[in-house]
């Protein structure tokens, strides 16, 4: 085996282990981090224990910069309050989260699109097959600094669209109620402008968002091409602006997620 | 009155009526206050109005029951134990329930004005969203917001051009429910009330509600809990009734007592992706047994045995969870 | 000595005395009392002894129900919390006094009027004598259902006037503003409307209000002749009402007073 | 940055400027930063704009030495040491200080909405006194609402009518200070920090504020703390700076730790009746010592021994407090 530090080869991780890595990636050493349940979880501990060993982990459920022992399957489970340095409730995490103290997001969804929309409410738009709702991925999309969204592609090309069919967290162009006109997130949130989605992570390649805040492909994972991360958008992607490969999960990355963070096996089965 | 009267499950839930709208403590698949809802469900209420910070299992059942008219929430699931609230989300694609959606500040700030006798709370949350298109104003749409249901405001919020930083902002109204139902772990003989672990929008919704009934764990000397003021939640002055009840939380969590039965949650989950699974679930763990405490021996001791936490660790350091 | 629920006779007990007793008879049992620090204090600790066992005091610091088995000498005295049902802070009990948790408040004040106005914060108006300022007087007074204002009057008529020089907290007449007309309270505060004064308690008589929401003489202390309680007004005080003397303090009460409850001789010197 | 510096005292009340508007934990005479408020006096700081849920001691101190260009609070006094702030009222008096007078509930609100990201909070309390007489908005009057200083919004308030149940409501703007100052029992090694006994309004000040000094009695080892998250008031990176300084809350009262020094603070206050007695009682106590070190050694071991509280109380149980 090679060095830690040094990255693994095709074959050696799986597609989860990758999406994992490149989500933890994101998070700057200090920052103040809101997460989801999942694989949003492992990216902030991947993170914790690699290059952002200060950065602080929130949930919605009110704990605050836990260090759990044992990996947590809720934002709400016991495990997330373990040595933690608060452990209160949603008034308390909302209000951060509102007065701009949170710099970046972790958020799944079941439809992003070209603008960072994220549907989790309604595929197909209140007539159509219903999911859980929004829970807080509205409000944090809506509030902090950065936002980065973790979402399969792969075969599901309905999941990455033009404009999502139910806008249950904003991205960067929106409608401006109850007039409808499409705006950019900065004029709809004036003051409380705080940013916007940072990327979107699948398991084919990192996206981020453009100066007019459109979706282009930044890096392919190794495995893909661009084509075929287009091919897997019912948009047209920008590719031109895509900068290679992502870079593989390190060997410490994957011993992290499988022997220190999930030994149980719970995501990284 | 300023104190609670401490009576069974059965007469507790007798005196919500059908209409009310309800609330609960709790988050999710965590302290939720499940031995209620199973007598919600047998005592056959009807035509409930949930105002809820978020859902979970507990919804989904009143839902599959066909006791809701309307749900308000923001969020209904299972948390890793099934992916969505799947007799809610039948009933909407069937135009089966009455229903709102918000963001999650957008409820937590209803209930915290009414907490506070505010007719509204203003937040910048999810605007922009579809929550806030005003097409999405269902109850608005069926024509319920004509004064004629006194928990259905004239709007569903209202976008404000505040004055302070001539800044457009959300305002939405206050929700005060008829009854708020919380699972805690110690209520004192006065009603004095600590919840262990994090507590969520308890406060909030607590407060805010009309009526509340405490189902607590284990009911235990005031004298212990003033010890401690500062870790206290509740004076016993805003319960109405106390129900003591062990494993009432059961299938969800409880903080420092008890994991959620996820083996459980997903069973469920699995047998309400139609109406006659959930039927027949309801028939087999709420209709066929008489009372929670007979809930309790068919599970049996060993099942609840396997979720019991670690006092150390406030979570069971026994359970297999993974695939390793 | 008589039976300890007989009433004292007068050289028995001193003006402070009946004041604190006469404010503690103003509590049912079961309500939910806020007090002030000094003689609010005693009213509810004496009351509490009595006839509302299960009242419940609430501090403006954010203690409720406390079981002080030491007189607290302010409301954020440690003494406060000692046994106490919670002990959190101000945004717990000013949300419960908004929303009209609050049956009853005992509260203190330098100046008031015809209608209950309480001036606290400037003798004078804005150009005169500085006294504290509000605290929580306006708040309680603005959203409690009843209030009862402790005072001292005996030689202070400036102290009880037609209009107060500076309005900390509403009473049942009010400006509306901005535009200045004096209408009565309900008007003013609309759905928000709870309650108002109930009665001004000196060391000369009882008032309470009636229903233009204007003082009158309820009962007259012993040792005075309503005429001297109207003497003691700066304006022509309704004494056609008055219904006798107020009750002296019980034996007991004293008792309560001087060895139960204040047994420091902190108040009661 | 996510954790606090550790630095002196001398160090961190260095980082304020004169003009910034300040703000303070704690509640009348109890858990105030006193150390900060003489270390800001030495520091001759200069118009500092205070906005205070509620003054006391204090407040009373920073405006006799000639600190405070403009008071913004409920109340200023001494609880049952002092009638009223004394130099508070001979500036106010004499016109020689900017002040605008709330009630309680509203300042804090406007520091709620600025602990939570809102540009106002909405209440009901105090509509029809003079405090929301738009004859008293001061800094109305003084011209300063035109937007050239940062921390003065446009209007003092607003009454609004609200669209939910058509009542007028009472609008009170944001107020995030630049600083709070706040002292406290407990702050870990990494900047938890933990506060016993009452809250008062801290979470809210502190939040609200840009920066915040915390004066801690103690810092800790981070696990103790972390073993108890609930009964914990602030993670570390809400804290810019910590000091470590015990009895820097003297002469106000501390839960667990001492009692208010009523006598010095009575002292005070008889000192504080001219201008030349606060003078000379800052001329003995807070220039004519180096530091707070040698204040405390000024003010000699038994007297703070005679404060000390008696840890199953939270207070003394020896001290001489009344007349019997």
């Amino acid at each position: 085996m090679e060095s830690k530090k040094g990255y693994s080869k095709p074959g050696e991780f799986k597609p989860m282990d990758l999406l994992a890595c490149a989500a933890a990636r994101e998070v700057k050493d200090g920052e103040i981090v809101f997460a989801g349940t999942g694989l949003p979880m492992l990216a902030i501990m991947v993170a914790q224990h690699t290059q952002a060993p200060t950065a602080v982990c929130i949930y919605e459920s009110g704990s605050i910069d836990g260090r759990p022992i044992d990996l947590p399957t809720s934002v709400a489970d016991a495990r997330c309050s373990y040595q933690a340095a608060v452990a209160d409730g949603l008034t308390d995490v909302f209000g951060q989260l509102q007065s701009g103290k949170v710099d970046l997001a972790y958020l799944g969804g079941a439809e992003v699109d070209l603008y960072g929309n994220v549907n989790c409410t309604f595929m197909g738009g209140p007539t159509g097959k219903r999911l859980t709702g929004s829970g807080g991925n509205s409000d944090i999309h809506s509030l902090a600094k950065r936002s980065v969204l973790i979402m399969p592609q792969l075969g599901q090309k309905r999941r990455f669209v033009e404009r999502v069919s139910y806008i249950t967290s904003p991205g960067w162009k929106i409608p401006h109620w109850p007039d409808k006109e499409w705006v950019p997130k900065q004029q709809v949130y004036g003051p409380a402008f705080n940013g916007g989605p940072a990327a979107v992570i699948s398991d084919m390649g990192v996206y981020r968002f453009d100066e007019q805040g459109e979706m282009y492909l930044d890096t392919v994972h190794p495995g893909f091409t661009p084509e075929e991360c287009r091919e897997n958008c019912s948009f047209e992607l920008n590719i031109a602006r895509c900068q290679g490969e992502t870079l593989t999960p390190t060997y410490e990355e994957l011993d992290l997620l499988y022997q220190v963070i999930d030994p149980e096996g719970i995501i990284m089965k | 009155m300023a104190r609670p009267k401490v009576v069974s499950l059965t007469e507790a839930i007798g005196q919500i009526n059908d209409g009310d709208m309800l609330t609960f403590g709790g988050f999710t698949v965590w302290r939720r206050p499940m031995a209620a809802i199973y007598e919600l469900i047998r005592q056959k209420k009807r035509n409930l109005h949930l105002v809820e910070v978020n859902g979970g299992t507990h919804d989904d059942m009143l839902v599959g029951a066909g006791c809701v008219g309307i749900w308000e929430s923001s969020w209904c699931g299972h948390e890793l134990y099934g992916k969505f609230g799947s007799n809610l989300a039948r009933r909407i694609e069937k135009g089966e329930i009455l229903y709102e959606d918000w963001a999650h500040i957008h409820i937590l700030n209803r209930l915290t004005a009414g907490a506070k006798g505010l007719p509204f709370l203003p937040t910048y949350s999810a605007m922009g969203c579809d929550m806030l298109n005003p097409e999405n104003d269902n109850l608005g749409k069926a024509g319920l917001r004509n004064g004629s249901n006194p928990h259905i405001g004239k709007h569903k919020y209202m976008m404000y051009k505040e004055p302070f930083t001539d800044s457009e902002i959300v305002l939405v109204p206050a929700a005060n429910p008829d009854w708020c139902i919380t699972h805690v772990q110690m209520a004192g003989n006065e009603g004095t009330v600590r919840v262990e672990g994090l507590k969520f929008s308890d406060q909030e919704v607590i407060k805010a509600s009309k009526h509340n009934i405490i189902i607590t764990e284990q009911i235990v000397p005031e004298e212990y809990l003033r010890r401690e003021p500062t870790r206290n939640m509740l004076p016993g002055y805003l319960v109405d009734y106390i129900v003591e009840l062990p494993w009432g939380a059961h299938p969800t969590g409880l903080y420092g007592v008890h994991e959620p039965d996820g083996e459980f949650i997903a069973d469920f989950f699995k047998a309400t992706r139609t109406q006659e699974g959930f039927d027949q679930w309801a028939e087999e763990w709420i209709f066929g047994v008489k009372d929670f405490q007979e809930y309790l021996n068919k599970l049996g001791i060993s099942r609840l045995e396997s979720l019991r936490a670690n006092p150390a660790l406030g979570y069971s350091s026994t359970m297999k969870r993974g695939s390793r």
